[in-house]
């Protein structure tokens, strides 16, 4: 026999507005084993904690039940505070009576309470058969690998080498720098990004912490956190030493001889930072604007190009068709964004303010010229970028008109804008000699198998899903892999950054502890009744099983297994089970729920 | 091959010769078509409100009519085609509805008395042209080349919009008809508005807004270099032609411009005798172009 | 007269009409103007097509019925064609010729034309032309 | 995490040779402030966390749901701030201020200052009983001032506060203890009642507590002071703060949160009626560098579609309008949840800046403007919810002047420099994180929060020495080749 303490939370009047608790607390006492039940308006709060420490030393109890929210919420709260009352944290359950009850019986207040009941009634069935359990440990590499060698990749590379622990750097192009490297300046202070960034990746390459691969990809990992197994392979185009001056290094080097396999590198790390960064939405697709038909309807990143004193132009504003200074421009906004019907539903965030931002250059090296914005909302909210845009049109003179462009074509030489003025109510056309596209921001081609290999969700588009969208926006939802940057969603530099050393906090967090701690709740093969018949190792989504090397049974990675309980599913003798979920507790669950 | 055939009011009336020229230049590619024992009009514009039952009665009993001549004469497959691209619309999207609609293709066939659900194939006589024939065997039967006449393909709204349900091409940048004049001899211009509407209906109620639609499809072709404009629709060809005529009193310096229907070109180029096209239809008269190319003779 | 919006306006026995017609949700537009940038008969039109939805958002079903732009939409598709939202456009403007016709008999009068322009015209025009603009 | 675990880490090393602090402190104990702390305290450092109220959390615990997802806030908050509360290397100083700074990165010497609760927290078991005595009832900040109108028996209106001389923040609060205004108290005030006094089982009330003061050696210092609301009595346009109906918008948080003052049912103040007209106003006193402030506070769009929204899932017959210039819903599925507000909720965004707010009857005249028809519009709302500029939190000035920081000319924190380090001040050792250094939302300040803490513990490793330790080839057999 147990003693078991029931505690049944009001969540304010989230359970108790609908969920009749006395008669739930009168009921529940009648349970055998069921020593003490008590309700409180907020169990999660510090004196609900209390009272539940408070009880387990005063009655005696050896297994507690909170009736309260999702176990996803807080069953880590209530876990450690029985733990801290001395009690094994595994004989903590909760009682899910506000998702499965009090949210959606609102209308049957009776039938809500009788369904609260009955949940408690199976868990303190299944807690009558709960073990003490133990976590496991387990041992901790503590290198970081960071994807994507752009300004996310290399500050959270930098973060982490400067905090005393290895990092390799991988990157797919054959030089650092990602986007930003490509953009002619910043927004605000117009300030080249070619300084700071270079900065950047100097002090990427001469930290004596981080390695770094470009011209490379990440094409396997296996493992869990702390203990990665990661396979890149190098290009064999670049087999040359790495050069943030790819340009000049790149001009006087004999062409190495051609080898056609690519150099395979095979290491363990603890922790993984995604920060692979964006792509624009193919202007092809964008067939109203003549993308990719029209010489002089170029995107967004092509006009950073031709702004970069580095550039292809030498930073000359030139028109692709006919190498002349283009005097009037046309920007159009949101094309393939927000456009949940044809392209992507998403708002790209970045367009609005470096279209401002190229318009005001734009100004600044053709004063004569004339550039005009088609927008539907502008997006300017950042520090100092509101400023920003009123001053392109203030001291630039850019013509913002708010409506969306329906169609550009190209017609003796000019290019021309057919839009609408929604504020006069009048149809617009403009002539141009150059139109730019603020094509949609899109995750980078590959997101989505790199997610597959990393057993990384990403989202319908490719975008990396954060943990939680509001509390875990640096990490993954697979343990000990983060995120930094547009990887996750289009970003500015700024967010980036920040991101970033985010990313970079968690992995050191990870770092700072000795071992790796795993949760013990998860399968285990019960050797006396395994008949060997290897089902469950194909059914297994984590890699965690296996053949035993000599006797015939199957066996568990406790590393890897996360408690899915697919085996035991698939298990014909039901040898595979789950550490306090085992087949007799799942049968008593539903013999006090029948 | 065979493929049952709806002329349509329009190809029976005021665009016999542009009917005449399609029948004939289909047939000598090997194209048969089979008109329709019986037919009725199709409605002439495709119903937007929901309630559309009634409106959808007149179109579906074209399709039953195809559905069953194609069954009586024993053809490959229930297809049904058609040159005017009003018809194709509205028979293309009734025949889309009543495929995706159970519940109102019940109603309908209740009002019309028949079992229908969707079982002919809609195509406009240029895909057919393009996909069951293939512009390369059109293109080998040519007997006298277009002598690189330069024309500017205009195909309207009705082959293009709503893409989901019409289209068979590109909806910005479509190239069906570009290609067929290139097949032809001719030389197609890129032209930015070949898929702007001409005004439509509009014709009979506000026909000065549609001269200014017009304008703007036909001067866009004239900077382009056309010498010539070329459409499969028939009521786009009246409104850019017709439309002329009053043109050169509004625009300064605007120069007529010929409208052909695509199939007169065809016939021409197939050698096939053109004599019954229409030509005398036209207000901008085409034959003096044709003249001057040695295309024609009479 | 500034225009009072509230709550029953916006969501008036017209509004909801429209709607049933059409088959559209009008909320769905979120007034990027595109409609209006490509439509083809734009520059004739009284109001916008883009301000053809935004009246009827405000409940305004009055200031739509005289508008000259319900009549003067050819139905063209441009609109839809590349509307972000998928907002059916043309069958908005169907929508309210009904409803103005339903109360005002046909907007077109064939006996005033000239029967040698009537003989000129493509059949499909005439017959289109009936059907879009009489009852 | 162990002390034996921190000490046998090999990024720690060599920190007992130094007199150079490891410890943290962290000024404002809202969302970023608690990551940064948890982050860090994880790490295995010590955090010192101050913050001004009586309990942690900062604005995100006022706020009812977030978006783009309608989480409770206060529901996913708990797990944090419970983890705050209690961990053992996190040390909470609430209801206190820093007094005093003086030091260099690796040895700050912080003097804090903390308020009288008049309340003995070493007693006090939050039973809850001196509030429940207390007789006065009193609008507090907490709940933005609010006084709600309740219809009593006898059928008059009355105007109630919302909370008590004697209160705490919330029933989840972190810590959960009492504190008094003395502002109201009939006590302070009028030198009668002790009522609280009486009540109380451990006899923790102590009207003679004085404050206290407390050092604290720290390396690093980051600041998340965050932000406040923009003062309606600025806006007399919008009424100056003197229409009953007239509520900025964190007030319609406390209403539409299931803890505020209405326990979530929708009222208005002035009479305690279900409003059916709703009119939500962005851009009160953002964007207007003539008369308020010129930058956008990036937030209240989002925010004001939520509330909307929420407003609607408890008034089904009601109709909300949102008055706008632009709609900037530029986050991951912000855009998505705008057009659910208007599809779904039906919610009528009007682009036009209101230029007049006033009463007339029991209802509120709202004069604006639709710019996509041209159209002067007005709306006859039954509440009107302004979205006040976003300001930094009081007394950041005065706090830089403290540390020798910049603050811009609105008082908000200067990074040290925008765009690559928006995290770091000019003083080594001093960080940003959060809505301190300008308007943000919680997931920007929760990274940032996250940031920040990244940015400690590589300055603790390098000041420490344990950093720079190179890496070997052979462990990754990424051999020297791929280095210059």
């Amino acid at each position: 026999m147990k003693r078991i303490g029931v505690f049944v939370c009001h969540c304010g009047t989230n359970i108790a507005g609908t969920i009749d608790v006395p008669r739930v607390i009168e009921e529940i006492a009648k349970f055998p084993e069921v020593v003490y039940a008590v309700d409180y308006k907020y169990m999660c709060s510090d004196p609900g904690q209390q009272l539940i420490r408070d009880h387990i030393a005063a009655d005696g109890l050896d297994a507690v039940i909170v009736a309260a929210c999702s176990p996803a919420m807080h069953e880590t709260t209530f876990r450690r505070a029985a733990e801290s009352a001395g009690l094994n944290p595994y004989q903590a359950e909760i009682a899910n009576i506000r998702e499965q009850s009090s949210w959606v019986h609102q209308q049957e207040q009776e039938a809500a309470t009788n369904k609260a009941i009955e949940t408690i009634r199976t868990i303190v069935a299944k807690a009558h058969y709960n073990e003490s359990l133990i976590p496991f440990h387990l041992p901790l590499v503590k290198r970081g690998l960071v994807i994507g060698g752009g300004i996310a990749g290399l500050q959270a590379a930098l973060d982490i080498a400067q905090a005393g622990y290895p990092v390799v750097l991988v990157e797919k192009a054959d030089q650092l720098g990602g986007r930003m490297a490509e953009l002619s300046g910043l927004y605000l202070n117009l300030d080249s990004s070619a300084d700071p960034l270079g900065k950047k990746i100097e002090a990427v390459k001469s930290h004596p912490n981080i390695q770094v691969l470009t011209g490379s990809e990440v094409v396997g990992v296996g493992g869990y956190v702390g203990n990665f197994s990661v396979q890149v392979d190098k290009s064999p185009a670049d087999e040359g030493p790495v050069s943030g001056e790819a340009q000049s290094s790149a001009v006087k080097r004999s062409p190495p001889a051609p080898s056609f396999s690519p150099q395979r590198f095979t290491f363990d790390v603890g922790a993984i930072v995604i920060a692979t960064g964006y792509d624009l939405y193919d202007k092809r697709k964008l067939g109203e604007y003549g993308g990719g038909r029209y010489p002089d309807v170029i995107d967004g990143l092509q006009f950073e190009a031709m702004l970069r004193p580095d550039g292809p132009t030498g930073g000359r504003i030139v028109r692709p068709s006919d190498g002349r200074v283009p005097k009037e421009i046309v920007w159009v906004q949101c094309a393939g964004s927000r456009d949940p019907e044809l392209h992507m539903p998403h708002c790209s965030k970045v367009c609005c303010m470096y279209v401002a931002k190229q318009a005001t250059l734009f100004k600044q090296r053709v004063p004569d010229g004339q550039a005009t914005v088609f927008y539907i909302d502008i997006r300017s909210q950042g520090k100092g970028y509101e400023e920003f845009v009123q001053r392109a049109m203030e001291e630039y003179d850019v013509l913002y008109v708010r409506g969306k462009a329906s169609k550009v074509f190209q017609e003796n030489g000019r290019a021309t804008v057919w839009g609408v003025d929604t504020l006069t109510g009048l149809p617009i056309e403009v002539e141009a000699d150059l139109v730019v596209l603020a094509t949609a921001t899109v995750p980078r081609a590959g997101a989505m198998e790199l997610g597959q290999r990393l057993h990384v969700s990403v989202d319908e588009h490719g975008f990396f899903s954060e943990a939680h969208p509001k509390l875990r926006p640096v990490e993954s939802l697979t343990a000990g892999v983060f995120l930094a940057g547009a990887a996750q969603f289009p970003k500015d530099i700024p967010e980036t950054v920040a991101q970033a050393s985010g990313a970079a906090a968690k992995v050191l967090g990870l770092f700072s502890q000795r071992q790796m701690v795993q949760e013990p709740t998860i399968a285990f093969v019960d050797a006396e009744i395994c008949s060997g018949c290897g089902l469950c190792i194909p059914s297994c989504p984590y890699d965690a099983r296996s053949m035993h090397e000599w006797r015939h049974i199957a066996t568990v990675n406790t590393a890897l297994c996360q408690g899915c309980g697919a085996c035991t599913m698939i298990c014909p003798n039901k040898a595979c089970k789950l550490r306090n979920l085992a087949p007799i507790q799942v049968l008593s669950m539903m013999e006090a729920y029948l | 091959m065979k493929v049952s055939y709806f002329p349509g009011c329009t190809l029976n009336t005021t665009g016999k010769g542009y009917d005449n020229a399609v029948r004939a230049s289909a047939a000598a590619v090997g194209l048969d078509l089979v008109e329709l024992p019986e037919w009725n009009c199709c409605g002439a514009t495709y119903p937007l409100i929901v309630d559309n039952m009634l409106e959808l009665a007149a179109p579906t009993h074209i399709l039953v009519s195809a559905h069953e001549q194609a069954l009586d004469e024993g053809h490959e497959a229930p297809l049904l085609t058609t040159a005017c691209t009003t018809c194709y619309n509205v028979l293309r999207r009734t025949n889309h509805f009543i495929r995706n609609h159970p519940e109102e293709r019940e109603r309908v066939n209740a009002f019309i008395e028949k079992e229908y659900a969707g079982e002919v194939e809609v195509k406009d006589i240029l895909h057919v042209l393009r996909d069951d024939i293939g512009f390369e065997l059109i293109h080998e039967k040519v007997q006298s080349p277009l002598k690189d006449l330069k024309v500017a393909a205009y195909y309207g709204c009705m082959v293009l919009r709503p893409p989901a349900e019409v289209a068979y091409d590109d909806p910005d940048n479509p190239r069906s008809l570009d290609d067929l004049m290139a097949a032809l001899g001719a030389v197609p211009v890129d032209h930015p508005h070949k898929n702007e509407c001409c005004g439509a209906y509009l014709a009979v109620k506000a026909p000065d807004v549609t001269r200014e639609m017009a304008f703007t499809i036909l001067k866009s072709a004239r900077s382009s270099g056309a010498e010539a404009v070329v459409t499969n629709c028939p009521l786009c060809q009246f409104n850019l032609d017709r439309r002329q005529r009053e043109m050169t009193q509004f625009h300064a310096g605007f120069a007529p411009i010929p409208v052909y229907y695509f199939s007169q070109l065809m016939g021409l180029a197939l050698g096939l005798d053109a004599g019954a096209y229409g030509w005398e239809r036209h207000y901008v008269d085409a034959r003096p172009q044709l003249r001057a190319l040695g295309l024609w003779n009479g | 007269m500034r225009v009072r919006l509230t709550a029953e306006s916006v969501h008036s026995e017209l509004v909801r009409r429209i709607e049933e017609y059409s088959g559209q949700d009008l909320m769905a537009c979120y007034q990027c103007g595109k409609c209006a940038a490509g439509c083809p008969v734009a520059f004739a039109m009284d109001m916008l097509p883009s301000q053809v939805i935004r009246y009827a958002q405000l409940g305004l079903v009055d200031r739509l019925i005289e508008s000259k732009t319900i009549w003067l939409c050819a139905a063209c598709q441009t609109c839809y064609t590349r509307c972000p939202k998928g907002v059916d456009l043309s069958r908005i403007m169907e929508a309210l010729r009904e409803i103005v016709m339903f109360e005002q008999g046909s907007h077109i009068n064939y006996d005033s034309i000239p029967p040698e322009e009537l003989a000129e015209w493509p059949q499909q025009a005439f017959i289109g032309g009936f059907r879009k603009y009489a009852l | 995490m162990t002390e034996e675990m921190l000490h046998s880490d090999p990024a720690h090393k060599g920190e007992e040779a130094t007199h150079l602090s490891n410890r943290v402190l962290i000024v404002g104990a809202g969302i970023a402030g608690i990551q940064a702390a948890l982050d860090i305290a994880n790490s295995g450092h010590e955090v010192v966390l101050v913050d001004r109220l009586p309990s942690v959390g900062g604005h995100m615990h006022q706020l009812s749901e977030t978006f783009p997802t309608l989480d409770c806030s206060q529901c996913i908050m708990t797990p944090r701030t419970v983890e705050v509360g209690r961990h053992r290397n996190i040390k909470l100083y609430v209801y206190s201020e820093v007094e005093q700074v003086q030091g260099e990165a690796g040895s700050f010497h912080v003097r804090i200052r903390r308020k009288p609760a008049y309340v003995r927290w070493d007693l006090c078991t939050a039973c809850g009983a001196c509030t429940e005595a207390c007789p006065q009832q009193i609008p507090v900040q907490f709940d933005r001032q609010l006084e709600i109108a309740r219809t009593t028996k006898s059928g008059q209106v009355r105007t109630y506060g919302t909370g008590k001389a004697i209160y705490t923040l919330s029933p989840q609060a972190v810590p959960k203890k009492p504190v008094i205004d003395t502002g109201y108290c009939t006590w302070f005030q009028k030198g009668k009642c002790r009522l609280c006094e009486k009540v109380c089982p451990v006899k923790a009330i102590d009207y003679e507590q004085q404050p206290s003061w407390y050092e604290e050696q720290v390396g690093a210092i980051i600041l998340a002071t965050g932000y406040e609301l923009y003062p309606l009595s600025k806006l007399g346009e919008y009424g100056a703060g003197d229409v009953p109906d007239v509520i900025d918008a964190l007030a319609m948080e406390r209403l539409l949160s299931a803890s505020g003052p209405t326990a979530g049912l929708m009222r208005r103040p002035s009479d305690g009626k279900v409003p059916k007209e709703v009119v939500w106003i962005q851009c009160a006193g953002s964007r207007d560098p003539e008369l308020h402030m010129p930058y956008c506070s990036k937030i209240c769009c989002m925010y004001s579609a939520k509330q909307a929204m929420l407003y609607k899932h408890k008034v089904h017959d009601g109709q909300a309008f949102v008055f706008y210039i632009d709609i900037r819903s530029a986050g991951k599925r912000y855009e998505e949840f705008v057009q659910r507000a208007m599809e779904e909720d039906k919610v009528l965004f009007v682009r036009g800046k209101v230029s007049k707010v006033f009463r007339e009857g029991d209802k509120v005249l709202v004069w604006g403007v639709d710019t996509l028809t041209g159209l002067p519009v007005e709306v006859s709302a039954d509440l009107v919810v302004l979205s006040p500029a976003m300001i930094p939190s009081e007394g950041t000035r005065q706090m830089a002047e403290m540390l020798r920081l910049e603050v811009d000319e609105f008082g908000w924190w200067t990074e040290c420099e925008g765009n690559l380090a928006p995290l770091e001040t000019r003083r080594r050792g001093i960080f940003l994180a959060g809505a301190g250094t300008g308007p943000k939302d919680i997931p920007e300040a929760v990274s940032q929060g996250s940031g920040a803490a990244g940015k400690v513990l590589s300055l603790f490793a390098r000041l420490t020495g344990a950093a720079g330790a190179p890496v070997r080839p052979e462990d990754t057999g990424i051999g020297s080749s791929t280095r210059p």
